[in-house]
């Protein structure tokens, strides 16, 4: 019963999304509108029981009752169930492997990691953008996560994305003894960046050999825009199929073919 | 000015230092010092989330007061994000009868088959996703259709480049050259798609990336140092 | 008779070499296989500790015959007084036999258990059809942390080779106005595009992409977003600004807040021009959608990092008619909004564009310096195809002209 | 306004039609288009043949809805042919999506075509965050790393699991995958280190990151995209182990019928384009 409401339902959102491709109405604006709820607690939800749930107070102190009182909540926080010098995980508070007279006399360990309360700090600060009169500590958390983006990424930016793809480019190893046509290949790939990157140099004026340069690596990045642009059809035209097979499903359903 | 101004900005800079150091020094405390920042934006990020739902509520929710146009569908809004959240995270709600010898799982009942949030990912979310998602079949084909004419030279060449890859991906198309003798077989369509790709696709690509890389570089860079710090304001 | 004689003889000739064939067959099969062989156990370099590095040769018996099936490495703590041979091992891996290829094996044992500064003892168990020989490194191993991890040295002088020359530019160009920027043809419609909303009295819509502030790209696209609302504060348009983080949006109404300060028109700035729609990327796309066809935005920006959802974007808004400028650093979306969009800031252009827009000669100089960055990589570049092209053709050249060599940082 | 002009101003909704259709009909009314069946896809079969009857095989699902329509196909196959042989099957999830997959293949194939019984003949551990870690983990212990299975039980309490301890157990590995985590970290962490025979199946965008790893013997063959699934649908239906195509072949026909279409837009599309800018420079 349940799984045949869901199928209609999912049905009918499917053709309210299809049906944009007409024009907006109100069955899209309806679809539209629940996507937006739905989706923006959803991931509210996952965010809790993935992050802040294990990560955050998994890693903070919490008295012994609190630990006891709700186990379906809490054995995530705790580490190690001790009981008669036996060391169990967490899992032991509700697997139903122990009655409930030995986990009141059992041990509950929780290892802390004081360093957490950073982030439950800049976290509780973020919220004082509600109280206009302190919201710009809010800030603080902000500049954290600024900070860390910039040494983050200045790092694996020019390893990966600079360093590694010059690299490759001259890299003899794949071209030695392949024989001419591998050399020409290299060569086409080796001009392609270096053209490339002669369009991307912004202090100089595109004029002469340095514009006609540019102009071939200009030439390169389309040509590498066209190739993706038709690689990444097939991947959309496979969506668009599997939206009409479970259609086909339904209606197959509907007059049982 | 102290709180407002200097002591954010000292956290960009020392945060921002200190990570980049930990890349070259693996000793303990500073070697994990990246991957506990990487671990402290991911709870940051998922506090916040909880400031933003708030502000999709407040802004629907004074949609309705006003009487705003459309103002009926921010119900649906409203209704589907309270729904979505009270069965998320109460893990005692289920629908059906649970399997034999199941326990209570605090989070993961998240996946569990029987719990209402399962159902409405699988019977909600999913099919929005995916049929949004799917929506760009018919847009890849209307943007082709309108962008890919031979206007100029690189418009040509990037419309040849696009029939070309999506002609070679599929058997159908294959079948337009599969007449050629072993000869010039090269010349096949699916050959020159994998060429194609596999060479001045790539270097384009590749240019892209390393003025990406620099880009960030620059951008990282300015930030580390102070000079980008818009979102102080200047008061 | 003679030839009967022979045949027997013959016969028994035959058995003999098969039983001694078999029975030698029998014999190698049923003694365990020979130990492995210049077994080392070190310190695993360039880490925090807690991870020692095992090598070996493999065992003489392993080739393709199959006569090895695995090896194991057992840990133990190395306890003073405790001979090696009853110390307590414990099984920490399991490898594959090299079965004829490759010289040297080696497994690095990552643990928490191991502590620093404790000595080891580490024992390979070579595991064959017919038995286990085993072989105990009498030696200790001590695991340390290291201050510096030298696999990653090349990258240390690039980034500090990178930093002083944009630092260098930054610093010569706040004394020297004089740095020429080629014009970038995204970035003068900007302009126009606000213009042309401000004349059809419709409101600009502006979208810092779908990730969140740890990426670069988004901290770039909100940089832009302050030069639009500087834009828009001025032409008095209506600026709409949906977002799918949270901290994006904090973010943004600082900077825009900035902005409508900045060009003295306070009044006209409130925090709901930045809202918060989802995080999901297809639902916030389908919001967006709902947006630009009830409240027709005549400019939509599109600045940030983008996914699938780019297209869906771009084709609503165009079918809208709206002036659409996109600006990106994810290699992939390009092409989308590059067929869909008006304009669309590529890669680097993207970063350029704050410059351009702010004409702050500190940005501007830090440009001239990526430029400068640019060259050096250009000239590694020629070197490299000059190199391969002359080694593809016989010539022998020393290793240091290798640029593929030097600038090899996969290992970092 | 002639044919060419309106053809330049074409609403893009007549482009929406034609594709829609393109799909749509391929799908309702299938036809057969040759389907030659490559070298790698041929030794994927081939790996699985050398399986001896009643083997213990590793399936791990790591994709979600949205590329169910090219991995699915290959999972109903490879599922099939698994259970047809009297393999049996232990099922792992490197994606949070790929539970949901998992059970719900294994729920049409296993439950209700063949009626197997769950913990003797297959057994779902479900999903563990953790990526290569995981794989890494289970290759010295199942138990310790899934401590319970998708129904909250031990993994001791299953037949199935009976002196299986960790990855060396495993005859063969078949990755289902869409991404990362995936193929490519099942080869360096289980199938490499471990010697454990390997194959998989995955999308169209991950061939080109996978297929270093089949030419090089790492991974016996491999299923790409939905043109990969066909091919395993024709060869199983050459050999006799299905008797009929399945989805991909008449996913594939409608792929390429809206390729075609939307080739063919563009090239009436730079016709009107072309005689219009002709006619309009005449006068």
């Amino acid at each position: 019963m349940i799984v045949t409401i869901g199928i209609w339902c999912a049905a009918f959102l499917t053709l309210a999304i299809f049906s944009f491709l007409y024009k907006d109405n109100p069955f899209y604006r309806f679809a539209e509108h629940l996507f937006t709820g739905v989706s923006a607690a959803y991931w509210m939800v996952v965010a809790f029981w993935n992050q802040i749930h294990p990560n955050l107070f998994g890693n903070l102190w919490w008295p012994d009752w609190f630990l006891r009182k709700w186990p379906e909540f809490t054995y995530v926080l705790v580490d190690e169930v001790h009981v008669g010098g036996e060391i169990l995980p967490g899992n032991a508070l509700v697997d139903g492997s122990l009655s409930p007279e030995v986990l009141a006399s059992a041990e509950l360990v929780n290892i802390i990691s004081p360093i957490y309360y950073i982030p439950l700090v800049l976290g509780i600060l973020f919220f004082t953008r509600l109280i206009p009169k302190i919201s710009y500590l809010s800030r603080w958390p902000l500049a954290f996560v600024m900070g860390m983006a910039a040494g983050l990424r200045l790092y694996s930016f020019l390893q990966s994305n600079a360093m590694m793809q010059i690299s490759s480019t001259v890299n003899p190893a794949p071209i030695m003894g392949q024989g001419f046509l591998a050399w020409l290949n290299f060569l086409i790939v080796a001009i392609g960046v270096f053209t490339g990157l002669i369009y991307f140099y912004f202090s100089k004026e595109h004029k002469g050999v340095f514009g006609q340069l540019s102009r071939v690596g200009v030439l390169f990045l389309m040509l590498s825009f066209g190739a993706a642009f038709g690689y990444t059809v097939m991947a959309r035209i496979s969506l668009l199929l599997g939206r009409f097979q479970f259609l086909g499903g339904w209606l197959g359903g509907i007059f049982g073919n | 000015m102290l709180l407002k101004r200097w002591i954010p900005l000292f956290i960009l800079i020392f945060v921002g230092v200190m990570t980049l150091i930990s890349w070259f020094v693996p000793h303990d405390p500073i070697g994990g010092l990246g991957d506990n920042f990487s671990q402290f934006f991911d709870i940051i990020a998922s506090f916040a989330i909880i400031l933003g739902a708030a502000n999709l509520i407040k802004l629907q929710g004074s949609k309705i007061f006003r009487r705003k146009r459309n103002w009926q569908y921010s119900i649906v809004t409203i209704v589907g994000f309270i729904i979505t959240a009270v069965v998320g995270i109460n893990w005692h709600i289920t629908m059906g009868v649970l399997p034999e010898g199941f326990n209570y799982i605090a989070g993961p009942h998240v996946n569990q088959a029987t719990s209402p949030f399962y159902w409405i990912w699988w019977y909600i979310f999913t099919p929005l996703s995916a049929t949004m998602y799917a929506l760009l079949a018919f847009y890849v084909a209307s943007a082709s259709y309108r962008a890919f004419r031979a206007r100029n030279l690189e418009a040509t060449i990037l419309l040849l480049a696009g029939i070309v890859v999506m002609l070679g991906r599929v058997p159908l198309g294959q079948m337009l050259t599969n007449w050629m003798p072993d000869a010039i077989g090269f010349l096949r369509i699916e050959r020159v798609a994998d060429w194609i790709y596999t060479y001045p696709n790539a270097a384009g690509q590749r240019a892209i990336m390393i003025g990406i890389a620099l880009g960030v570089v620059s951008t990282s860079l300015r930030l580390i140092l102070g000079i980008e710090k818009s979102f102080l304001g200047e008061e | 008779m003679k030839a009967r004689f022979a045949r027997f003889t013959a016969l028994a000739l035959l058995l003999c070499l098969t039983a001694i064939t078999v029975t030698s067959a029998l014999a190698q099969d049923t003694a365990p296989p020979a130990p492995v062989q210049e077994v080392i156990a070190e310190d695993n370099p360039n880490d925090r500790g807690h991870a020692v590095l095992v090598r070996w040769h493999p065992s003489p018996d392993d080739g393709t015959t199959g006569r090895v099936t695995e090896y194991r490495i057992y840990r133990a703590r190395c306890l003073p007084g405790v001979q090696p041979e009853v110390a307590e091992f414990e099984r920490v891996s399991i490898c594959s036999p090299a079965l004829g290829v490759g010289a040297e094996l080696d497994f690095v044992d990552v643990s928490d258990e191991i502590e620093n500064g404790i000595p080891y003892l580490y024992k390979i168990e070579t595991h064959g059809s017919a038995g286990v020989s085993s072989t105990i490194i009498d030696e200790p191993v001590i695991a340390t942390a290291q201050w510096f991890d030298k696999s990653r040295l090349t990258m240390l002088i690039a980034i500090l080779i990178a930093s002083s020359v944009i630092i260098y530019w930054i610093q010569k160009a706040q004394g020297n106005t004089n740095i020429y920027l080629r014009p970038v043809a995204g970035l003068k419609a900007f302009d126009e595009a606000v213009g042309r909303a401000t004349e059809m009295g419709q409101p600009v819509l502006f979208v810092p992409g779908i990730m969140d502030m740890d990426q670069i790209e988004t901290l770039a696209g909100v940089s832009i977003l302050g030069y639009v609302a500087n834009m828009t504060s001025r032409y008095e348009t209506k600026l709409e600004v949906p977002v799918s983080r949270s901290l994006v949006m904090a973010h943004a109404r600082e900077v825009v807040k900035e902005s409508y300060l900045s060009s003295g028109r306070p009044d006209l700035y409130h925090d709901d021009m930045i809202h918060y729609l989802t995080d999901d990327q297809f639902a916030y796309a389908a919001a967006v959608d709902g947006i630009m066809l009830r409240d027709k935005p005549a400019a939509c920006f599109y600045q940030g990092k983008f996914y699938a959802e780019s297209l869906i974007l771009a084709e609503t808004g165009n079918s809208i008619g709206a002036i659409q400028i996109a600006g990106t650093a994810s290699p992939a979306q390009l092409p989308f909004f590059i067929t869909a969009c008006d304009y669309t800031l590529i890669g680097e252009e993207f970063f350029a564009a704050s410059a351009y827009l702010s004409n702050d000669m500190r940005h501007i100089g830090s440009i001239r310096g990526q430029d400068s960055i640019k060259m050096l990589f250009m000239i590694a570049l020629a070197i490299g195809t000059i190199y391969v092209s002359l080694a593809c053709l016989g010539v022998p050249l020393p290793n240091w002209l290798d640029m593929s060599l030097i600038l090899d940082v996969s290992g970092s | 306004m002639n044919i060419f002009a309106r053809l330049n101003e074409l609403d893009r909704r007549w482009i929406f039609l034609m594709i829609g259709l393109s799909v749509a009909l391929p799908l309702m009314f299938p036809f057969s288009q040759p389907v030659k069946v490559s070298p790698h896809v041929q030794s994927v079969y081939d790996a699985l043949e050398e399986l001896p009857d009643g083997s213990l095989v590793l399936v791990s699902f790591e994709y979600g809805p949205s590329t169910m329509p090219e991995v699915r196909p290959m999972a109903k196959s490879l599922l099939n042919y698994l259970f047809a042989h009297n393999h049996k099957i232990i099922v792992t999830c490197l994606w949070p999506d790929g539970l949901f997959m998992s059970r719900e293949i294994l729920g049409e194939i296993a439950v209700d075509k063949y009626n197997l019984e769950y913990g003797a003949d297959y057994i779902n551990l479900g999903y563990k965050p953790g990526n290569e870690v995981v794989i890494n983990a289970i290759a010295s212990s199942f138990s310790v790393t899934f401590p319970v299975d998708t129904r909250g039980r031990t993994l001791a309490s299953y037949p199935i699991m009976e002196g299986i301890e960790n990855l060396t157990n495993i005859d063969m590995i078949f990755s289902l995958s869409a991404g990362f985590p995936g193929t490519v970290e099942w080869v360096q962490y289980a199938a490499d280190p471990l010697g454990i025979p390997m194959s998989t199946g995955c999308t169209a965008v991950q061939v080109t990151e996978v297929v270093p790893y089949v030419e090089s013997g790492q991974c016996r063959g491999i299923l790409g995209g939905l043109s990969g699934a066909a091919e395993f649908e024709q060869l199983m239906v050459d050999m006799g182990e299905a008797e009929e195509l399945g989805a991909a072949n008449s996913g594939m026909a409608a792929q390429g019928v809206a390729h075609m279409v939307i080739v063919l837009f563009i090239v009436v599309g730079n016709l009107a384009f072309y005689v219009e800018r002709r006619r309009q420079r005449k006068y």
